[in-house]
């Protein structure tokens, strides 16, 4: 059950940061109905989240409810992958580490559906279709940014050649389920008229506690109300 | 049927009717301007979900702010049953050349702001609003009834936040009337001038489009909230506040109408920035709206002839 | 002694928080010898930020040192103007807001130097020169972007529009200066030959306390690592 | 003099002096990355002043930071007597082509990574640079003097700080013995590869501008650190370290040195962010630097003749 703790607190904390990220795209983003579409995204990684914090505090014998998880820890505490603390970027970057991350944990949440823990089943039951979206939306605006114009397909391969050695990371940390993962992205690059970027894996990961400089403001801006307001009911 | 035939009998207006240019226009302004306002509205808020003090709290202000979007869509697809774009009133809007509410010039400085907009500004809208719901322009009146149900929702999660607020710590308490101080006279200038100051109503009642007063919706609302604030436990700043027996309604001060203007006119404390953000994100945003246009284009020339 | 005590805070908090805002140029500026010339700035208006707010603490009667200034206090309680505040923009709004805000503090403290309380004399009068320096750093910049090239011209233009305004904040905090700082700022203007900027000064203080959406988040930040080590020596 | 006789009498070669080309290229790479690890190595600690827990440490990190712009600017000039100039260096950076410091691919996670970087970063940076006092250069080697002089006041700080901060909290305890496990090993590779792969350092030595080897550099900083770890009560991540009596020196592990291969070749945790910072500043400042440009011409056209 330390073991089943873990894992709900990796992937409720790669939802968290996640979502964290998409907040900072409210008001910024290059039409309106993209606010809404990413506004839907970081909304459903957020319910992920507290749902997977719910239940690590439960199995984990402490009784910590969601927000102990989300405001009480430092970030050498938190285990999400780099891959979602890195910093906003432009729409290129942010479509890009969707496409990467959904598809990720589109596979991992499929697998887990038949998990032995059922409230850990059950979550990535309700996870799968709202991860497919994720995905399928990334996707379509890599296509667009790919085979559009030339400044946009220009973005897109410095997305790419940014983001895609963090799947050293993501392949770590679930090696089973690589090669569904690649062939996945490169359907999506094929499509896009994109080359698949060379680029070296990292080897550091979120996952060991290892992160970089952007999850510490990250959270400090996450948790700052929290913590200026101790013993306070919201 | 015709026009006055129509608007006589209180019947609506859909867009293949017949319409006199000055009802189009007023429309198209009034609509536009209520699309805008939705839009920078998100802002003040905006700011306070990657801050929002729980996860719940998060999730419902990142909800909130969605739906904001969302009335900005529905709005500016109501605009379009009129023969304008929604690039067409962007394109005004960040020429200052059409106006969003000036509520959304004030700064939100604590957390506290997000439950005072939730239960005065979002009030006020409700009052500005449901009365809309009957406004003679069809696609307009379909839209403020949805809009007017999320925002009654956003408005009891705004009060439900400062009740949670107010039974908090001290400093959280502090916080709260803080807000209040701050928000209460600009939420009434929501309203807009006074009736002896607002020339075009007359027209608009006539039309069918504006339903009441300026002045009897400020008293709407400021009836609606006492009560409120005296079971929340604030004070509304306002020394001339009390109930009127004679009158059956709240006496209350004069908003400083000055200070509408100035703020409508671009001089308020945020207007800048709030315009800045939103050019920013249209800029920001070019190169992404080209390249979905391009891709399209391609994908059309592909499939068709 | 508690109007001393408010002076010294208010010329403070402006210290702090202008100094914060040039500390976020730090590898950002446009040349190195603008890395120092900024970060000296940056540390004159610090240093007279903490003989300001000592003072403060030992006249109001509370003792409170420096930090307790700094980092105990909410946006609610600083005092600083707004001018000071304004994010950091491009360098053409850095140099605007260092030549507004340097020639209007050089006016006060060159007044100040004969105060009767003989502590804030001294400030005074060690800041003159200092003061002296930021100004003309800042003239020199105007004159070279508003008479360089057309895109700098058309920065310094947008900068004067946006910050022209706070200079009613400056003079209704100190009327007195208001003639000599107005034909300070005129010669620099003319000898950039840039015009004088038509703009509705702002009502709104920060020294009364009316301040932005902006300064939290910067003590947020300028706070951080001493809110979440509380009881630390450092 | 020839510069053989010079270099063999161990007297300076100054920039109107003759030179063999390979001496010339080599001292403008060592210095040109010597230059670019002071400039790229303002980012780990700048992000840090904004936040520096009191406004001391807050003015003595601001003051640190701006000497490492000042030694850069010191270094560009020293190169710059060789026939290069700083824009040209500073391209050579951006393209990738010259390399900085390893240890600055390293992120800073929490504010005792400031003290230890005073403490292991300027601590071996001195063990570096203390003999190139001596160089056979006479603008690099003056140069190195003030640089020197420098650093060891920002290594005391940083000790200062640390003890400070062993005498503080629990928290504050286990933030300094985590920087120090994070930072060691970097700090060691700082003295790049082992004598038996570092094919350069012979002719290097042999003209002057490289005093010892980057073994003996490495020993001497880990002889000088141990006794510091001990006073300050913190342990060196390494289980190999210790005391030999033969040797009169400390034997310790072997750094991974396939680990800074990886790094000086790009793929350190924040290469790519060090990189894009350093880039965009230089993007950003361009219409700054074309309008001094442009104005210095304008006024030198209105004055001259």
């Amino acid at each position: 059950t330390s073991e089943l703790a873990a894992l709900c607190v990796e992937l409720g904390d790669d939802a968290l940061v996640a979502a964290q990220r998409l907040a900072e795209w409210t008001t910024r983003a290059p039409e309106l109905e993209e606010e809404v579409a990413l506004a839907n995204i970081g909304l459903d990684l957020l319910g992920q989240a507290r749902l997977l914090y719910s239940r690590a505090g439960q199995v984990d014998g402490t009784g910590r409810d969601e927000d102990a998880f989300a405001y009480a820890r430092g970030p050498e505490e938190f285990r999400n992958l780099l891959l979602v603390e890195q910093p906003r970027g432009d729409f290129a970057h942010c479509v890009t580490g969707l496409l990467l991350h959904s598809t990720w944990r589109l596979a991992l949440m499929q697998r887990l559906r038949t998990h032995p823990d059922p409230v850990l089943a059950a979550v990535a039951a309700k996870a799968v279709p709202e991860l497919s979206y994720h995905r399928d939306h990334a996707a379509q605006w890599v296509l667009r940014l790919g085979d559009g114009t030339e400044e946009s397909r220009r973005r897109m391969l410095a997305a790419l050649g940014k983001l895609w050695p963090y799947l050293g990371e993501l392949h770590a940390a679930a090696p089973e389920l690589r090669e569904e993962v690649e062939d996945v992205l490169r359907q999506v690059l094929r499509a896009a008229t994109l080359p698949e970027p060379q680029a070296t894996p990292v080897t550091t990961s979120g996952r060991r506690g290892e992160h970089g400089e952007h999850l510490a403001p990250l959270l400090e801006e996450l948790q700052s109300v929290a913590r200026t307001h101790p013993g306070a009911t919201w | 049927m015709t026009f006055d035939a129509l608007i006589a009998r209180g019947q609506r207006i859909e867009p293949r009717d017949d319409m006199p240019e000055g009802y189009r226009k007023t429309l198209v302004r009034q609509i536009a301007q209520h699309a805008h306002s939705e839009i920078i509205g998100m802002q003040p808020e905006g700011e306070w979900i990657t801050r929002a003090p729980s996860l719940r709290r998060k999730a419902i202000l990142f909800a909130k702010v969605q739906d904001e979007a969302g009335h900005g869509l529905y709005l500016y697809s109501a605009a379009e049953t009129l023969g304008v774009d929604r690039a067409e009133l962007t394109e005004l809007l960040l020429q200052g050349r059409q106006k969003y509410s000036s509520i959304f010039n004030y700064p939100t400085l604590s957390f506290a702001d997000v439950g005072v907009i939730g239960w005065f500004v979002d009030g006020a809208a409700i009052c500005n609003q449901v009365p809309l719901c009957r406004s003679s322009y069809g696609p307009y009146a379909r839209a403020m009834v949805r809009i007017c149900k999320e925002e009654s929702f956003h408005q009891r999660q705004g009060y439900e936040l400062l009740l949670r607020m107010m039974s908090g710590t001290e400093a959280q308490r502090a916080d709260v009337q803080d807000a209040v101080d701050r928000w209460w006279w600009p939420s009434l200038m929501m309203f807009g001038p006074p009736d002896d100051d607002s020339p075009n109503t007359a027209q608009s009642m006539a039309w069918g489009i504006k339903r009441h007063s300026n002045d009897e919706l400020r008293q709407r609302f400021v009836d609606m909230t006492v009560p409120q604030a005296e079971k929340l436990g604030v004070t509304l700043p306002d020394p001339e506040l009390r109930w009127n027996e004679e009158r059956g309604h709240h006496d209350f001060g004069r908003p400083d109408f000055d200070e509408l203007k100035r703020v409508i006119s671009g001089d308020g404390p945020c207007n800048e920035q709030r315009m800045a953000r939103r050019r920013q994100a249209h800029e920001d945003g070019a190169w992404v709206r080209a390249a979905a246009a391009a891709h399209a284009a391609k994908h059309r020339a592909q499939q068709g002839r």
